[in-house]
């Protein structure tokens, strides 16, 4: 019983992640100008780091964390990049 | 004795660097203590003029009180703004009223500064535009009062009231 | 967990990526679109290719891909573009 | 358009080709002998828990050498490409316009202090990543990436610094001929070029363990860093020809 | 799911290679060029994955003995880790090059270099 | 088999997630660029320090690197949102009809 309502409970959180994507993918899709699709780069990369702890979660392997810790200390150098370019200082 | 070798601010980078070495290899094994040591040295040296969150903390009992409720305060209201936000982007008539601010901060450590310009741009409904001298610049997404006084009385004391004591 | 489920999900999530690579690929080819877009979803190809190869079992990979594909090539294509845009195409 | 006609002729037979990989492809059930292996050796001739890090290191040291100099020449063509003098050509418009560019603009204490925040935090996180190469995903190349972006970060802060070039350039040769020299000790020493036996094997998943491994991977990270802040130090340089 | 990851490359590669082909703007090729770097790397890492076994790195999760039933093929992990890494010092040539061709003909159009033209 | 300590996890993730989902809907409705920052980068912040929570009840013996993660998190985030917003209001980024006082380019002059 536990078990399952354990196993449902991260099925629910998977289905939320990716609808969470999908939208922020519709933004930079659709987004108008090219400042909206950087914001929805940035939540894409923010959302990721969700992801990889659920393939962590699942592969069972703390050694995944790693690259989580990677994301969530360089993903921001691109955004950086893209506003220093966006008001020329770059 | 050391401290013609290194200043009191690479002392304290140098023992944050080790901090947070030992947090990453969670160990205590010696041959982990000396990479790190040997590691944050050499960064330590060659970055000198590093800061960390630790480089302009008072060492007082008050400041070190005033830290742990600063982090209680934050969360809380982290949490709290985050479901107003979440209220405003369910609700069908979407009922916003942006507009950027202007509040006054009397800080004057980069640390405290620093920190309290990501605070305020973590409580959801305020993003830091610009910080330039004593002002912030404040988007706001529900702006509800116009003037310096009560906009920094209202966004900026809580965490400020904090942060003076640790950090001044 | 039961190992049914798991592989489904991460069959989802490998899905769902391969489907946001594809439209960030679209994006960075179609040429309609202004080259700092371009540019853009070059770039969020890369970062989801590194979840992929998490996700394939590569750690090692996905650590090269997400250190070097989120800062260092955004960079290096900003860079240029920006020194470009000074001359040709000013606005 | 006859050209893109061509080209969408030529994509399609490519992708009929992959097709056929594909619906060709069935994934094995079993390793193969080389990877069978690695799976069963590794740990005991190499002491390293990565097996990734274990085949690029030892058992393909020679192809990661010529990685380490192909990445090398690319640095030092770049450098060589921007720094080279533009006699005999008219200045043309472009350059022209180029010299009226306005200064950068302010870069902001936030991004500054950001700054001094986090590049001894991004160093030392490289520094991780190069030392645990034998024990978790990582080693040398991301820890070298991962340094460069460190220096990338600096760079974003403050275009006009003049980080030390000199001090970059001098790890870069310094690291590659450690490398190299590393790789001799072991044919002399041990079994054959880059082997790791030269220093103890040590107990398996400990900090000093695998031999020479971590070794080679802080110095084939060192030059991966240095080959790319130069690159990008490089290519920060050209705005004030 | 190596299926899904091999045809995601495939696809990668055949878009980016279009793209390299028809644009000219050499910044845009280059853009497409890296896509389909990505996609090969992509397709190598996809035909190394067999299902229902975990990452070549031995731990408490992984033992030694367990290693040929548990790890993925290696091999491939090794090969695209350093293709990743050469990826990038092609791409900062490409655009340095294209960067000099910039400074020295004013524009990035390859439609408009007319010396090779006959 | 699954403890309790799971299911609070397993809870935690699912509020967590559900933050992310509406910082989707946020960035998908709002509607000029400063809001969508808002809405976007700050409501996943909280969804992924929420998700790393979960994890940490999940497997006890992770919660040094997800600390670690967080305490990232916390500090590179806000400061590329505050770095955003500044590049597109020097760019003179489009605002949303309603912004009825903007005191930065007031004093800018522009």
């Amino acid at each position: 019983m536990a078990e399952q309502l354990f196993v449902l409970l991260i099925g629910l959180a998977a289905v939320l992640t990716a609808c969470g994507f999908l939208l922020t993918l519709l933004r930079f899709v659709k987004g108008p100008s090219s400042a909206d699709r950087v914001v929805a780069f940035d939540v894409l990369t923010i959302i990721s780091i969700s992801g990889i702890i659920f393939a962590a979660l699942m592969a069972d392997r703390i050694i995944y964390l790693d690259v989580a810790l990677v994301y969530a200390l360089l993903s921001f150098l691109g955004v950086i990049v893209v506003a220093r370019y966006l008001e020329r200082g770059l | 004795m050391f401290s013609s070798l290194f200043t009191r601010r690479q002392w304290v980078l140098f023992s944050a660097l080790l901090l947070f070495w030992l947090i990453l290899m969670n160990s205590l094994a010696t041959d982990v203590l000396i990479t790190g040591v040997v590691v944050a040295l050499l960064i330590t040296f060659t970055c000198g003029n590093g800061l960390t969150f630790f480089t302009e903390f008072r060492w007082s009992r008050e400041a070190v009180v005033a830290g742990f409720l600063y982090y209680g305060y934050f969360f809380s209201e982290l949490v709290k703004s985050n479901i107003r936000l979440a209220q405003i982007v369910i609700s069908p008539s979407l009922p916003i009223n942006p507009g950027i601010v202007k509040i006054r901060t009397e800080l004057t450590s980069q640390m405290g500064r620093l920190m309290l310009a990501n605070s305020i741009t973590m409580t959801p409904g305020t993003l830091t535009v610009e910080l330039d001298g004593e002002w912030l610049y404040v988007h706001w997404v529900t702006v509800e009062h116009e003037d310096i006084e009560s906009a920094t009385r209202h966004l900026a004391a809580g965490f400020e009231r904090y942060l003076k004591v640790i950090y001044g | 967990m039961d190992l049914f489920i798991r592989d489904n999900l991460m069959l989802a999530m490998l899905l769902l990526l391969s489907l946001a690579m594809l439209v960030a690929a679209f994006m960075a080819i179609y040429s309609k679109r202004s080259l700092p877009i371009a540019m853009l979803a070059a770039g969020l190809v890369s970062l989801l290719a590194s979840v992929q190869f998490l996700l394939l079992g590569a750690p090692d990979v996905a650590m090269t891909e997400a250190a070097i594909g989120s800062g260092l090539t955004t960079f290096l294509f900003f860079f240029i573009l920006g020194r470009v845009r000074g001359g040709a195409n000013r606005d | 358009m006859i050209k893109r006609f061509l080209v969408l002729l030529l994509v399609l037979s490519m992708g009929v080709m992959f097709s056929q990989l594909l619906v060709g492809y069935s994934p094995d059930r079993q390793l193969n002998a080389t990877a069978h292996y690695y799976a069963t050796q590794t740990a005991s001739e190499t002491g390293a828990a990565n097996i990734v890090s274990a085949i690029i290191v030892t058992y393909r040291g020679l192809d990661t050498l010529g990685e380490v100099t192909v990445l090398f020449l690319a640095a030092a063509i770049v450098g060589m490409v921007l720094s080279a003098k533009q006699g005999g050509q008219s200045p043309t418009s472009a350059s022209e316009a180029e010299r009226q560019l306005p200064p950068y603009p302010p870069v902001g204490e936030l991004l500054a202090t950001g700054t001094q925040l986090l590049v001894p935090l991004i160093l030392m996180f490289g520094a991780y990543v190069i030392v645990n190469g034998h024990l978790t995903p990582g080693g040398g190349f991301q820890g070298g990436a991962i340094l460069a972006s460190g220096m990338l970060l600096l760079l974003l802060s403050d275009p006009l610094r003049t980080i030390g070039h000199r001090l970059i350039s001098v790890v870069e040769s310094f690291s590659g001929l450690a490398f190299v020299l590393l790789g001799i000790l072991g044919l002399l020493l041990a079994g054959g070029f880059l082997d790791n036996k030269i220093l103890p094997l040590g107990t398996f998943g400990s900090l000093f363990s695998a031999g020479a491994i971590p070794v080679i991977y802080i110095f084939i990270g060192l030059k991966v860093g240095a080959e790319f802040s130069s690159m990008l130090l490089n290519l920060a340089k050209t705005e004030e020809r | 799911m190596a299926y899904i990851a091999l045809a995601t490359g495939f696809l990668l590669i055949l878009i980016g290679l279009y793209g390299a082909l028809t644009h000219s703007h050499i910044l845009r090729m280059i853009v497409a060029f890296t896509v389909a770097n990505t996609g090969v790397n992509l397709v190598l890492v996809g035909v190394g994955y067999m299902g229902g076994r975990t990452a070549p790195i031995l731990d408490k999760a992984v033992e030694v003995s367990a290693a040929a039933q548990r790890i993925i093929d290696p091999l491939p992990q090794a090969l695209v880790l350093t293709a990743i890494v050469i990826g990038l010092g092609v791409t900062a040539l490409m655009l340095t090059y294209a960067y000099r061709l910039y400074v020295t003909r004013g524009t990035l159009d390859i439609s408009r270099y007319t010396e090779l033209k006959w | 088999m699954a403890t309790m300590l799971d299911l609070i996890g397993a809870l935690l993730l699912v509020c967590g997630t559900a933050f992310l989902f509406l910082g989707g809907v946020g960035l998908v409705r709002m509607p000029d660029t400063y809001n969508r920052i808002q809405a976007g980068t700050k409501t996943t912040t909280l969804g992924t320090l929420l998700t790393l929570l979960g994890v940490a009840f999940i497997h006890p013996d992770w919660s040094f690197k997800l600390l670690l993660i967080a305490i990232f998190l916390l500090f590179t985030n806000p400061l590329s949102s505050q770095i955003m917003a500044r590049a597109i209001h020097r760019n003179g980024g489009d605002q949303s009809p309603l912004t009825h006082i903007d005191r930065l380019a007031e004093d800018k002059g522009r």
